[in-house]
């Protein structure tokens, strides 16, 4: 039956939140899916918040805009703060547990905390808390696994980052850990 | 010579920095071990007897954050 | 026990939306101090333009117009020429006042309106994120520049102080910079002499600031202001270009 | 007071100036050149201040900077500087800053030609500037009422904060009437507390500007300048009927071309062919009431345009489908002549017997 | 060729540079500004040049000189911008010189936002500028639809020697989707010896003009002008219709919000509403035609622009009386949600009932 | 028997729709013959500004473009990068280049635009009827500066060639006249001199041509060559501004 | 009965047609009638040939352009080639026959012919020709005096011109006389 | 000294007089006894044998109506 994933990714600028959405499009579309990606976009986002909409469907896509979320992934408070509604019921939040002290009040959510900062500092790279939380969000919804989402890497982060691989290989597969 | 005080309005510091290269003591810093409502490492100084305020870290700080007093 | 510098009152008591370490921030305040120590800040008239500035109307604790991208000369013209008792002036940058408000620029300057301009050149448009501005130095790189800017494709900087000087209708021009408290210092002191000369009736006025875009330059903001230095000032060199001789 | 024969720019000039404007922005283009050239020698000698701008966009962008000051302003070119002129009215649109803007249009795309045309109808009644806005339209037929309808539009731009256009063309600009100035009518009109004004207020900081960054403020905005929009519609319609009860055909025609129209009409009276015609006065808000009642003995509706059709397109949208909407137009600076008009008439019959 | 994950901003110059385009002259603005900034890397890299202007005026002006040239050439900006370009569009129809400009539009009047809108539909639509001329306006939904029509765009542009406009709005800018480049189709293109060639073609002086300073030459060219328009309306209207047979309602929309009225229509059929969909993607020329068969169950259209309604207008013509028209449009760079236009049909259905 | 000065080839043998004594006329057929004796007729695109010489296109025997008020530099730009290889000049009145072309003007020069722009100033607005220009002298009277342009309502005029003399991009910049013999050669040797840096490649050329506007001048065409030498030179001065160092 | 007179005044730029106009259109407006007066305009006219529209009526005056004159006065040659067509079957034609060689070809019309120039510098002010037409003019079509054009005379020149009224009085009186 | 001749391409003057401002010989003058094609008194040379070629009247036409020759 038709599959659609629509995510809401949401954090500082400096989170990387817009790559983590254009690697989950990228590797759908490797996957053949049809894919879209939607950015904020503005001078308020200047040391502000940025996120992104991400629709990967293997139906034509609609709008766009992801109205009621199936998944919102939040890296810090303002961004909780923010979406918390725009969850479809039954939809799941996964939290950064490690920058947002409060827990999710809906009920008719499923919601997943998960330091992704201090697990990314552990595996030597606090930078890489968005692939931790990547890891998370796949094993979580399992459309996409290990390899499709490195794969992706590369094309988003360009062949230079390359070297940077093996460091984010050992993020993401932390995050799946995270969320197994 | 002149001994002076600067304080911080904390948060709407954005660890920019620039008063630490005006400081002609060095005696400021950004602290890493806070983060400030905005989200930065805000800039303090120790050594407050070592300021001599002359108040170019001031002169430096677009977001109007310090205040400088002499005693 | 003497406060040797305390925030001025001319700037509202909200965040500036600047980035971190943007001089832009150093240029408000030094604007609204002048216009407080000169007694003008009641009766002043901002005119913000379209560039990271656009909010400048929300800080400078006076009546402000929004202007469109490059007109704020213009506006202030229209404005003065009703407003005779308030001191009218624009705070605009290189984008808009050097590339699309050239001849607005050009003309009141010519025309001698007796308004005051604080021009923030930081040699990029930095709003719309880090385009070659007409004031982008050879070789720099920017978004639409990314091979550096080449003399043969795009030519050379506009030194807007040096041209503008050559019209008869200017009263005050010169340039300045706020890299470092010394040029801080002096660049106040230009400022004011800016906003003197509106009130003494001379006519037009402007300030050129070299100024820093840490985010579009890619740097921190403490290498923005050694940049400033190497790069900016060898090319905009700075001093006055005009004043009215005292009477 | 006694009648003048007065230039239709210069009459222009003489009404704003008695209806208290106060301050005149322009540059020179054929054929409105007369109106600033009359605003340069009168409006000193009226407390006034005249300023040849750099350009079009200097000069609408002083008229911003003026009338946010409070001060009645107006500004005047032709078809191409009128075009240049669209981002600053949108400007003002958004800003809600009252103006006057005087278009006497030439034929175009382009440089085209200086001669009269109505090539401008769109721009001026759909906004040829960037969004959502609409600025009232009024288009003179004769020197009197051009007198009469700038006066007026003080009053409306000011009533509404609102740039208020006056489109003419070539004809209108250049030619030779009498007139005769009214007192311009006193209607109550609000305080200008909005603007900036010669000393602060104490405590109340104003702001001239458009800039809304925040969808969530922005949409009331333009939903608050729409609700405005519908007031005018509502109330600042103006237009005129005639002869189109029992009319074969009724014309649809504004500012010159309406003359012409009156003349078929006489012509085709002697010939037993009854012709009405209805007058838009402001193409925005457009008359569509007036196409309420339509005699059953009408066949047709016949725009006539010096232009390839353009108000053609909200005499469609008035007539809804009940009637055949007939064109009949001249380009490039050609002014109708009544027989061509007559002779459209009668074969519109001929088709429609 | 593979698929891409592209944005749209840098989809169109990629679908440029593929149609050939060697010269781009632009002026940065939100939110097209990855367009400029592609086109400065990429078009040196195909043997073209990239020139930033000192303004839309400066950008426009320069596309006249190297369009008059005989090269493709490209220049794009939003709202704003584009209104300070209307002069030079109405010079470039008059010319009659081919070009693509592209506007990925925001919120406006004035400065407005930078958020995604439809504003500027009766700017684009009406020609915002100066005098009698039309241009073609295509409006993508999709990254693949904008590519695809970019390299269409240069083709109608050469074809009838006329300036062609992309409108889309800042969610087409901004957005990825996956793109395919298909090899532009080739229609066959006439000579552009009209064109000031590399070197002077001895006996053949070439003008680049839009003067026609007597009456009878200017009425000439504007009907040529009008000529080539009914061609271009009887052979390039596009337009996609979906759903319509026997739907209760039909929804007129273009763009992005076309897409959010699709999700609506998934949404009705779950509850036994049939919403169909007209989808102009030539808003000028206008599809009529697509109005033409109504079903009999179908009680009314609904139009849902990102506007205070615009396009309105163009369905009121072509709907000519026969069914209530309906509106439902958000403004201020909000972008409609799928329930809204679910909710807007359940309350019209329920006044039809 | 020889022929020392007969009708250029380069015109179009059409009358002139110029006044009597204007000008523009000798100004029109130096740069014709210039072109002529440079062979570079042939191959030269003219861009014709909207004036009263909105008409050159049809005068001299070239390709031409007619452009819009303004900005025929910015037309010139956009059609010299596509014809590389054919002299791009652009013929403009005073206020079409010095006021509502300012930007384009000013750009086209920074960039330094490999183009030749003849700029004739005669101080007015011809073709319109007589307006008040940028380059208007101070007291002197023009339709919308009845009462004779003042310094506090309308300011000073505008120098072009002074002020495009401060912009790096600028290879040659020179201000002639045409009111008499001796200036009119002088005027050729100027304008060849522009169209040789211009195939030189050197960059962005320009030659103002004071010009007299008899019609809208009240005067004689006899009288206007006087007020040249009387009213214009004093504040216009001739001379060279700029030229490119030859090696 | 209705009476509306349309003429079309036409010669070269420097012989005053435009004035000529003026006046009639002024004495028109005094003497209570409805007038219109409109001129041609644009660059062509630099040192051209111009003209202007003229109705004076007692009804309303509906397209102040004339389509078919009653009346045309023609100052040049190029002027009589251009409008000869334009005046109505047994409407008046009056000719400047100082710089006019020609005769009017149509037979359905009548046609004056005065040498105007001449007259005017006979009574000493060679540019008084368009006042010895506007002479001829009121005598040919009765609905001026003499009075009527002088009192326009002052208005439309000025009054600094009003040393020139005894000449052109003269000049006026001559053209009645030669219409007479 | 050299003599010359000048010949007027007389319909296409507009009798403006700038060549007679520009004759050293003050040999030009308007022929008020003629009115060429376009309606004006055109430039004529009578003493021709007074002209020195100096071509300085063709310089000056606006009109390029001029043609200078040296015997
Ligand atoms: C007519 C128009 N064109 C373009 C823009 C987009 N725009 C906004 S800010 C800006 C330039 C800002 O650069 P600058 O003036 O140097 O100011 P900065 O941000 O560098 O301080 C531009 C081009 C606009 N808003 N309006
Ligand atoms: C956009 C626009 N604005 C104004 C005009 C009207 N106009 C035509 S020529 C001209 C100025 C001519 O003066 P100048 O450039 O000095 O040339 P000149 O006639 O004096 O030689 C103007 C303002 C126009 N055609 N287009
Ligand atoms: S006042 Fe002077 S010494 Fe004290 S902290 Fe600031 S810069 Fe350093
Ligand atoms: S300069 Fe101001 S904002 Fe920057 S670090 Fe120092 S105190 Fe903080
Ligand atoms: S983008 Fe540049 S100019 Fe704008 S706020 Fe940031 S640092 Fe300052
Ligand atoms: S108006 Fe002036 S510039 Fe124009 S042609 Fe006549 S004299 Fe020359
Ligand atoms: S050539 Fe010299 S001397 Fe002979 S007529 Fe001409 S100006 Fe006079
Ligand atoms: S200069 Fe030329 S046009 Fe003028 S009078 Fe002499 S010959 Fe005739
Ligand atoms: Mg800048
Ligand atoms: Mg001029």
């Amino acid at each position: 039956m038709a599959f659609t994933e629509e995510v809401i990714f949401a954090g500082f600028g400096g989170q990387g939140v817009l790559s983590m959405g254009r690697m989950v499009a990228y590797a759908g579309m490797v996957k053949g899916m049809n894919v879209s990606w939607l950015p904020s976009y503005g001078p308020e986002m200047r040391g502000g918040t940025a996120n992104c909409n991400v629709i990967v469907s293997d139906e034509l896509i609609g709008s766009p805009v992801v109205a009621e979320a199936d998944t919102l992934i939040v890296m810090n408070r303002p961004s909780l703060d923010k979406f918390e509604s725009w969850v479809k019921p039954g939809g799941k939040i996964l939290v950064n547990s490690s920058l947002i002290d409060r827990k999710v009040e809906r009920e008719d959510v499923e919601a997943y905390y998960y330091p992704v900062n201090e697990v990314a500092s552990e595996c030597g790279n606090a930078k890489a808390a968005n692939m931790v939380m990547l890891g998370a969000y796949i094993k979580q919804k399992g459309f996409l696994d290990e390899q499709d989402l490195l794969g992706a890497f590369v094309k988003v982060f360009g062949e230079d980052k390359k070297k940077l691989l093996p460091l984010n290989e050992k993020a993401v597969a932390e995050g799946i850990r995270l969320a197994g | 010579m002149a001994s002076g005080k600067v304080t911080f309005r904390e948060n709407s510091c954005k660890g920019c920095g620039l008063c630490i290269t005006a400081c002609p003591k060095n005696i400021i810093f950004l602290n890493k071990n806070k983060i400030n409502l905005k989200g930065y490492n805000p800039a303090t100084v120790e050594k407050m007897e070592e300021c001599i305020g002359c108040g170019n870290c001031a002169q430096m700080c677009p977001d109007l954050v310090i205040t400088v007093e002499r005693l | 026990m003497s406060v040797v510098f305390e925030r001025t009152e001319g700037i509202n008591d909200i965040p500036f939306h600047y980035c971190p370490g943007c001089t832009h921030g150093i240029i408000h305040r030094l604007v609204s101090e002048s216009l407080v120590e000169l007694g003008l800040l009641e009766d002043a008239v901002c005119v913000s333009s379209v560039g990271c500035s656009v909010f400048t109307y929300n800080y400078f604790d006076c009546d402000a117009y929004q202007a469109s991208h490059g007109r704020a000369a213009a506006v202030a013209t229209g404005a003065k020429r009703v407003l005779k008792d308030r001191t009218v002036f624009t705070y605009q940058g290189d984008g808009d006042l050097a590339a699309i408000g050239t001849a607005e620029t050009v003309h009141a300057a010519a025309r001698g309106e007796n308004i005051t301009i604080i021009y923030v050149n930081n040699a990029i448009y930095g709003m719309t994120g880090g385009q070659m501005a007409p004031t982008t130095l050879v070789g720099q790189q920017a978004t639409t520049s990314p091979y550096g800017r080449s003399v043969e494709l795009q030519g050379y900087p506009i030194r807007v102080a040096e041209m503008l000087a050559t019209l008869d209708g200017t009263a005050f021009i010169e340039r300045v910079a706020v890299n470092k408290p010394a040029n801080v210092r002096k660049a106040k002191k230009a400022i004011k002499k800016a906003f003197e000369v509106q009130t003494a009736g001379k006519g037009f006025s402007l300030v050129e600031v070299l100024s820093t875009c840490p985010t579009n330059w890619g740097m921190t903001p403490a290498d923005a202001l050694g940049w400033v230095d190497e790069k900016m000032v060898p090319y905009y060199p700075l001093g006055n270009f005009k004043t009215p001789e005292e009477k | 007071m006694a009648k003048l024969l007065m230039k239709g720019n210069e009459a222009v000039g003489a009404a704003a100036i008695k209806a208290g404007c106060k301050y005149f922005f322009g540059y020179p283009i054929t054929p409105q050149n007369e109106l600033p050239e009359y605003m340069a020698r009168e409006l000193p000698k009226n407390g006034g201040t005249f300023l040849q701008a750099e350009s079009e966009i200097g000069a609408i962008n002083m008229v911003y900077g003026a009338s946010g000051a409070g001060a009645r302003v107006m500004t005047s070119s032709s078809s191409p500087g009128i075009a240049l002129k669209q981002e600053g009215i949108s400007y003002l649109c958004g800003a809600e800053l009252p103006c006057v803007i005087v278009n006497m249009s030439r034929t175009s795309p382009g440089l085209g030609g200086i001669q009269p045309a109505q090539g401008d109808y769109f721009m001026a009644t759909r906004g040829g500037g960037n969004g959502d806005y609409y600025t009232p339209v009024f288009a003179p037929a004769s020197i009197q009422e051009t007198v009469d309808l700038v006066m007026e539009a003080f009053n409306v731009a000011d009533a509404y904060r609102t740039p208020v256009v006056i489109l003419g063309d070539g004809m209108i600009g250049q030619m030779m009437e009498s007139v005769e100035f009214k007192e311009p009518d006193k209607r109550s009109l609000p305080q200008k507390d909005w603007a900036v004004q010669p000393h602060r207020v104490p405590g109340d900081k104003k702001l001239i500007n458009s800039l809304y960054i925040k969808p969530e403020e922005m949409e009331p905005h333009i939903q608050k300048l729409f609700r405005k929009y519908d007031v005018i519609k509502e109330k600042e319609v103006r237009y005129e009927k005639y002869n189109c009860d029992g009319a074969d055909i009724v014309a649809v025609a504004y500012g010159t071309v309406s003359r012409i129209v009156r003349n078929a009409i006489k012509k085709l009276e002697s010939e037993g062919i009854r012709l009405g015609l209805i007058r838009p006065i402001t193409l925005w808000p457009f008359p569509f009431e007036a196409f309420n009642e339509i005699s059953p003995e009408t066949k047709a509706f016949l725009t006539v345009e010096m232009s390839a059709g353009q108000m053609i397109d909200d005499v469609k949208i008035a007539n809804a489908g009940r009637l055949p909407v007939e064109f009949y137009g001249r380009l490039g600076g050609v002014v109708p002549k009544p027989v061509e008009i007559v002779d459209k008439v009668k074969e519109i019959l001929g088709g429609a017997k």
